[in-house]
């Protein structure tokens, strides 16, 4: 393939690979869990980014394939023993059919209509999640410490969950590039433009955006079945988190919407800075009003995001830097 | 199930479901004149909350207060809209969104810092009105006289004032507006400020219904979501009655389901309706 | 003209945001200009200022010998707080117990052991915003760069649950506070320990209480916020209530974060129960409780969780008046060394008065139950430190696994059986009722456990 | 001319309402292959709404629209598209974020021959050196003056490969000179064996391009022929040119 002969994407897969490499290298825990947390954020921004980014549907719930993943995984480990990395996959699996079947009707939406519609789904499964007693109702499923035990041990599991994390971190922004430089992704973006002269074009929108909806379903399912099972826990408030959803549009915002560098750089200035100023003793009472000024001086006065911004300024780097 | 029982309900429902009424119709307001989705909604409506409880605790009577609260929440309003909002909007919906929610941000931070996050409850007695099984209670009845008095005074502003005609006439078409000589700014800052205060209010009249913390303003504002798109989007008079039937909804089901499922069906009615009346159940078209 | 109004607005906005900043930064010292009164200390301030009142505390029968002070050695006590967010008040209550036993230590003139090490704890702590998914992060940084000692808990069921899962996997100690969940004990942890009566034994007291006081009382409902916690109280309740010959009219969950329970009531009401057991936490708990008080429900027996031992929860007025609450702690309980001694306990630490005294006298407010569990938290490691005569982390262990003893909060004793290892085994809830004293003012008082009582109980009209 | 060819187009009885406005009424045309057809008629004719019904952006109330012998009333425009049929608009809808040579390579992507993405570029780097944008291939589509957008919009269609063009208003806001490229454009086109359906205001123009006129009033069919033949009928000149002089005066200039 052509595209993957594009030496754009081999730096930005080196280093993330190389930076998910330093706890490793290090052998330092907390920034192994730091990096875990940054690495989950940057999926959950990167496949925003494909339907928010590229299609230009503003996903609002998206937080909800992160639960249904997490949960379907969980419920399998938990109930059938299924070896950890199987049960992601099939999380990610279960959560891309949901989302083909949830985007056929709802990605007819447009505009506000769609970012509600999301919301409201999100909310429907949380809801429906506490009532549900086969997926542990209210109290949620947690593991018997004792399923670490095929994985030699509570610590090697975390460890192992790592490195899930981080190929599926560098398949997502690999997935990621792939599209936006395929014909496929093209035509997501002449949609994104303008939906209705894209049909004149010869595009089929509703196709389309069902597949990039399934698409985009998949990666924060697996990641959140992996975070889950390093948790040990699973309740449907964290799992269907919708603030943390808007989080996640933040960081695209942030890093710059519509490019594969964006939501990746987003993810971690965002996390870092949140991560700062919740560690910072002087500073953690106001860490969310500082946050909040931060946004909006980049929301009002840099509305492209960081690499988008960085884009308009340099053209030059417009055919390096995607 | 007891006829009684529902019959109570409905009523509750009834009486509250006007105050969502006004909750959503901010909301819904600002997004007639604007096209803005505001996030900062759930924090507008526990200022409402806040600055009901402090000035009862200063000895000013919360519905006197409210009063007050008008004033604040255009001031508010009007602040907000031209420190976070003038310079983006005519940007994509997107950027509006994000600029709303850190609005929402430091908001909730400032009030996290001043009040804590821990839940606060105004201690107001009034009488309520019983006869067998069916309680009317004594604050939501005037929160109720509260609501329909603030909706009639929104109408004739709106339609009655020249300053209401020209925010109809920007939320038409802006561009058209401008070309006949109405400061659209101006304007728009006006109805963000209006939309605050409606959220304020309501906030208020919540705080004498329930007790409430900081973070009370989240559940709210998904809960004007799906009354504003229940009623229309942009559509007030749609808000209210999109708050009366999502009122009655909740406490008519409540009779028949278990309570911690009527969330579940709330939502679903609202992902439902999105999809197949997408301009409310009273959409004109 | 508007730019130049939304130009002014900026300059408006960034002269405030830098005078916070300044405000804040030069300032380590304990007055922080904008937060409450009694804000929890800064993370960075490891040990308060000492207070003012001197409590007689009564720590731990020092050792005999009395060796030369040799420097003491610092002891690091790290865990998450939830600062901001949900938890924030139950926490706030935690911590400022915590804070007090550090004080107690720090005049006592460390922790002794026999050889003459004396350690000194301090603590450190970040804020968890009340979400999981901070925790865990928070925790291995506590444990891998803080190079914490031994970890204290955060508070409520579900961030203990994710604290736990990281001091496991590090092997770290853990004693836990403000986590009541049975399931959490029950994944075979090693090295974690459960302060708290855990919440399959919160009401089933209650249900005892109303058999005694309302004879005549058949039916109950059982009403819960369909959350971990309450969920696991109320699954616990039912069959109890059921065993005791109660019949159960209506079992239902609430949504977390109802607002409204004025239909919830009539459906209640048209149960017709004698009585209601159950609730979540504390805003659903007082919204609820005054519904039910302007809507004049006449049940006479109410019994909910979490609110009613908050003193906040006076604040709803005379709506409170006869609610009761199952707590871990009260002011009034009655454990001594007096009664150790009948118990055939051995009785460790000040004494009740003496905590609530010295309590009152540094943050100008009764303690509740959640501050007497944060205070508990250092003085069970304390002893266990004494005990084992070590800070090393299997004699921790072992000490704790063998301790059985009373303190002010009550008698502690953990399981040592694989599968439930580290729960809450001998400690027992006590039940407050909100009641009006001579002067009118409402006050709580505990009206069960009978032997445990302050007052007699007040059903409600 | 050779339009002797088969017929490509057949609009049958096709009549479209919105509400209670009859914006097509019983229009019949047919469209040969390698001719350009000239659409004119007064503002609010229906000429856009013919095209809109042509090529599926709605189906026709009654009627059908049958292409190379195929029924496709009712057919998406990407099926249309498909099929072989391209479209500009009336008002430029250029893809705004994307650069000039992506927005011609979106029509040969997704066009006629539905090319693979590096082919399609090709495709792209060829139509853009013919419409004269090779030196803003690289430029966002949003940053082009009018007649480029124009320039653009026509290009997008071409690198579907077409078999049958429709053109709205291409020349509607260009400076006379840019008329006059633009009309070359076109005619190249044809020349390469596209069929062209066209919306014009600009009236010598139409005239002197097109083989056959069709004329719309009020939704309603009134004349069709040569130019000549239109011209001179008498409801055209009536209903639309007003006054035979005028109408001559632009058979002139367009000879």
């Amino acid at each position: 393939m052509k595209t993957l002969s594009s030496p754009f994407i081999w730096i930005i897969l080196v280093v993330v690979g190389g930076a998910s490499l330093l706890p490793i290298l290090t052998n330092s825990v907390s920034l192994r869990e730091d990096m875990f947390l940054m690495l989950m954020l940057v999926i959950l921004a990167s496949s925003i980014n494909i339907i928010m980014g590229y299609t230009g549907y503003v996903s609002f719930g998206h937080i909800v394939f992160f639960g249904l993943g997490g949960y379907l995984a969980f419920f399998l480990m938990k109930e059938f023993q299924v070896q950890f990395m199987l049960a992601a996959l099939v999380g990610g699996a279960g959560a891309s059919l949901i989302a083909f079947f949830i985007g056929i009707p709802v990605l007819r939406l447009r505009g506000a209509y769609f970012a509600l519609a999301t919301i409201g789904i999100n909310e429907a499964f949380r809801s429906f999640f506490t009532n549900f007693d086969l997926f542990g109702g209210a109290v949620g499923m947690f593991f018997n410490f004792s399923v670490y035990d095929a994985y030699g041990g509570a610590k090697n599991a975390g460890q192992l969950a790592y490195y899930a994390m981080v190929v599926l971190a560098l398949v997502t922004i690999g997935t990621s590039f792939v599209i936006k430089k395929s014909k496929f992704g093209l035509g997501l973006m002449a949609i994104r433009e303008d939906q209705d002269a894209s049909m004149v074009l010869g595009i089929d929108p509703a196709r389309l955006k069902v597949l990039t909806y399934t698409i985009s379903a998949f990666f924060p399912a697996v990641a959140g079945a992996l975070f889950f099972f390093k948790n040990g826990l699973i309740e449907p408030g964290p799992a269907f988190e919708l603030h943390r959803s808007i989080e996640a549009l933040v960081m695209v915002m942030l890093g710059g919407y519509g490019t594969v560098t964006g939501p990746i750089v987003g993810a971690v200035v965002y996390e870092r800075l949140r991560g700062f100023l919740i560690t910072d003793p002087t500073l953690s009472n106001a860490h969310l009003v500082i946050a909040g000024v931060l946004l909006l001086l980049i929301v009002l006065f840099v509305t492209a995001g960081v690499i988008g911004w960085v884009r308009q300024r340099v053209p030059a780097l417009r055919r390096y830097l995607e | 199930m007891n006829i009684e029982a529902l019959i109570a309900s409905s009523i509750d429902g009834l009486m509250l479901g006007f105050v969502f009424g006004l909750m959503a119709m901010g909301l819904t307001l600002i997004f007639g004149v604007m096209k803005v989705i505001n996030l900062g909604h759930g924090p507008f409506i526990v200022m409402g909350m806040f600055a009901i409880l402090v000035m009862s605790q200063l000895g000013i009577n919360p519905y006197l207060g409210l009063v007050i609260v008008v004033l604040l929440g255009l001031l508010t309003g009007i602040v907000v809209y031209f420190v976070a909002v003038h310079r983006v909007i005519n940007a994509p919906e997107l950027t509006t969104l994000l600029a709303t929610f850190s609005v929402n941000m430091i908001l909730i931070g400032a009030l996290t810092i001043i009040f804590s996050t821990s839940p606060r409850g105004l201690d107001l007695e009034l009488p309520s009105f019983r006869t067998g099984a069916i309680t009317v209670l004594g604050t939501r009845f005037v929160a109720v006289l509260v609501a329909v008095g603030v909706t009639i005074a929104l109408y004739s502003f709106l339609y009655r004032t020249r300053t209401g005609k020209s925010i109809r006439a920007v939320a038409n078409n802006r561009g058209a507006a401008e070309l006949m000589g109405i400061n659209s700014s101006w304007i728009l800052a006006l109805s963000f400020g209006i939309g605050t205060l409606l959220a304020m209010i309501s906030g208020g009249l919540l705080a004498t219904l329930f007790s409430f913390t900081v973070l009370s303003g989240g559940g709210l504002e998904v809960k004007s979501f799906v009354i504003v798109v229940l009623g229309g989007l942009g559509n007030p008079t749609g808000a209210l009655f999109g708050g009366i039937i999502i009122g009655l909804l909740e406490s008519i089901t409540t009779i028949f389901i278990p309570v911690s499922w009527v969330p579940v069906f709330e939502f679903v009615v609202f992902v439902l309706i999105l999809l197949f009346r997408p301009n409310g159940l009273f959409g004109a078209r | 003209m508007f730019s130049k109004m939304t130009r002014l607005l900026w300059i408006g906005i960034v002269l405030v945001t830098l005078l916070a900043l300044a405000a804040c930064a030069p300032a380590p010292t304990p007055a922080p200009t904008a937060a409450p009164p009694t804000a929890a200390p800064k993370p960075a301030a490891t040990t308060a200022p000492v207070a003012t009142a001197a409590p007689q505390a009564t720590t731990a029968p020092a050792p005999t010998a009395a060796p030369k002070a040799a420097e003491p050695k610092k002891l690091l006590l790290g865990f998450t707080a939830s600062q901001t967010g949900a938890q924030q008040v139950a926490s706030k209550k935690q911590i400022e117990g915590l804070q007090l036993w550090l004080d107690d230590v720090k005049k006592a003139g460390g922790i002794k052991l026999k050889d003459g090490t004396t350690y000194l704890p301090e603590i450190k702590f970040y804020d968890d915003e009340s979400k999981t998914d901070r925790v865990q992060t928070l925790y291995t940084k506590l444990i891998n760069e803080d190079k914490a000692d031994f970890l204290l808990s955060p508070y409520s069921s579900t961030l203990v649950k994710a604290a736990a899962v990281v001091s496991e996997q590090n092997d770290k100690v853990m004693i836990t506070a403000g986590a009541a969940d049975d399931a959490t004990m029950e994944q075979g942890f090693k090295k974690t320990f459960q302060l708290y009566t855990p919440a399959s034994r919160y009401l089933t007291g209650a249900a005892d209480a109303l058999k005694k006081f309302v004879p005549t009382a058949k039916k109950v409902a059982i009403i819960y916020e369909k959350d971990s916690f309450s969920t696991s109280v109320a699954n616990a309740l039912q069959p109890y209530a059921k065993s005791i010959g109660f019949e159960v009219v209506l079992f239902e969950g609430y949504d977390t974060g109802t607002t409204d329970f004025a239909p919830f009531i009539n459906k209640i009401t048209a149960a017709n129960p004698d009585a209601i057991l159950g609730g979540g936490h504390f805003a659903d708990g007082t919204t609820f409780s005054k519904q039910l008080f302007e809507k004049k429900v006449p049940i006479q027996f109410v019994a909910i969780l979490v609110a009613p031992p908050e003193p906040t929860f006076k604040d709803i007025g005379d709506a409170a008046l006869g609610i009761i609450g199952p707590s871990q702690w009260e002011p009034q309980v009655t454990f001594s060394a007096e009664s150790a001694k009948a118990a055939n306990l051995p009785y460790y630490g000040p004494s009740n008065k003496a905590f609530t005294d010295a309590y009152l006298a540094k943050y100008k407010e009764s303690p509740s139950y959640h501050s007497a569990g944060g205070y508990a938290q250092g003085l069970v490691l304390q002893k266990a430190i004494e005990d084992a005569d070590s800070v090393d982390p299997a004699k921790i262990v072992a000490a704790l696994d063998k301790m059985n003893l009373m303190t002010f909060y009550g008698v502690i004793k953990f399981s040592t059986d694989a599968k439930t290892h580290g729960k809450q085994q001998a400690h027992g809830m006590v039940y407050m009722q909100w009641q009006k004293d001579s002067a009118g003012k409402l006050v709580t008082q505990i009206v069960w456990p009978l032997e445990a009582k302050s007052a007699d109980a007040v059903l409600r009209k | 001319m050779s339009t002797t060819n088969s017929v490509i187009l057949t609009i049958e009885n096709v009549s479209k309402r919105f509400g209670g406005l009859l914006a097509l009424d019983k229009v019949n045309l047919s469209v040969k292959e390698g001719e350009i057809f000239g659409i004119i008629g007064p503002n609010g004719a229906g000429k856009t709404t013919l095209f809109n019904v042509i090529n599926g952006v709605y189906p026709p109330t009654e009627g059908r629209v049958k292409f190379r012998g195929e029924d496709v009333t009712g057919l998406q425009p990407f099926d249309m598209s498909k099929r072989g049929l391209a479209r500009t608009f009336q008002v430029v809808r250029p893809l705004s974020e994307l650069t000039v040579r992506e927005n011609v390579t979106v029509g040969a992507c997704f066009g006629r021959e539905h090319l693979p993405l590096e082919k399609a570029e090709k495709v792209a780097d060829e139509v853009l050196e013919y419409v004269g944008l090779a030196e803003r291939k690289e430029m966002l589509a949003s940053k082009l003056n009018v007649a480029q957008k124009k320039r653009l919009e026509m290009a997008r269609a071409l690198a579907a490969r077409p078999i049958l063009l429709l053109l709205d208003e291409v020349l509607a806001g260009l400076n006379p000179h840019e008329v006059a490229d633009m009309l070359g454009v076109v005619r190249k086109i044809r020349d390469q064996g596209i069929t062209i359906l066209m919306i014009e205001h600009l009236m010598h123009a139409v005239m002197n391009l097109s083989d056959r006129v069709f004329v719309l009033d009020y939704g309603a069919q009134i004349a069709e022929g040569t130019p000549q033949e239109v011209s001179n009928h008498p409801k055209v000149i009536e209903a639309y040119l007003g006054d035979p002089k005028v109408a001559q005066r632009f058979l002139e200039g367009a000879a």
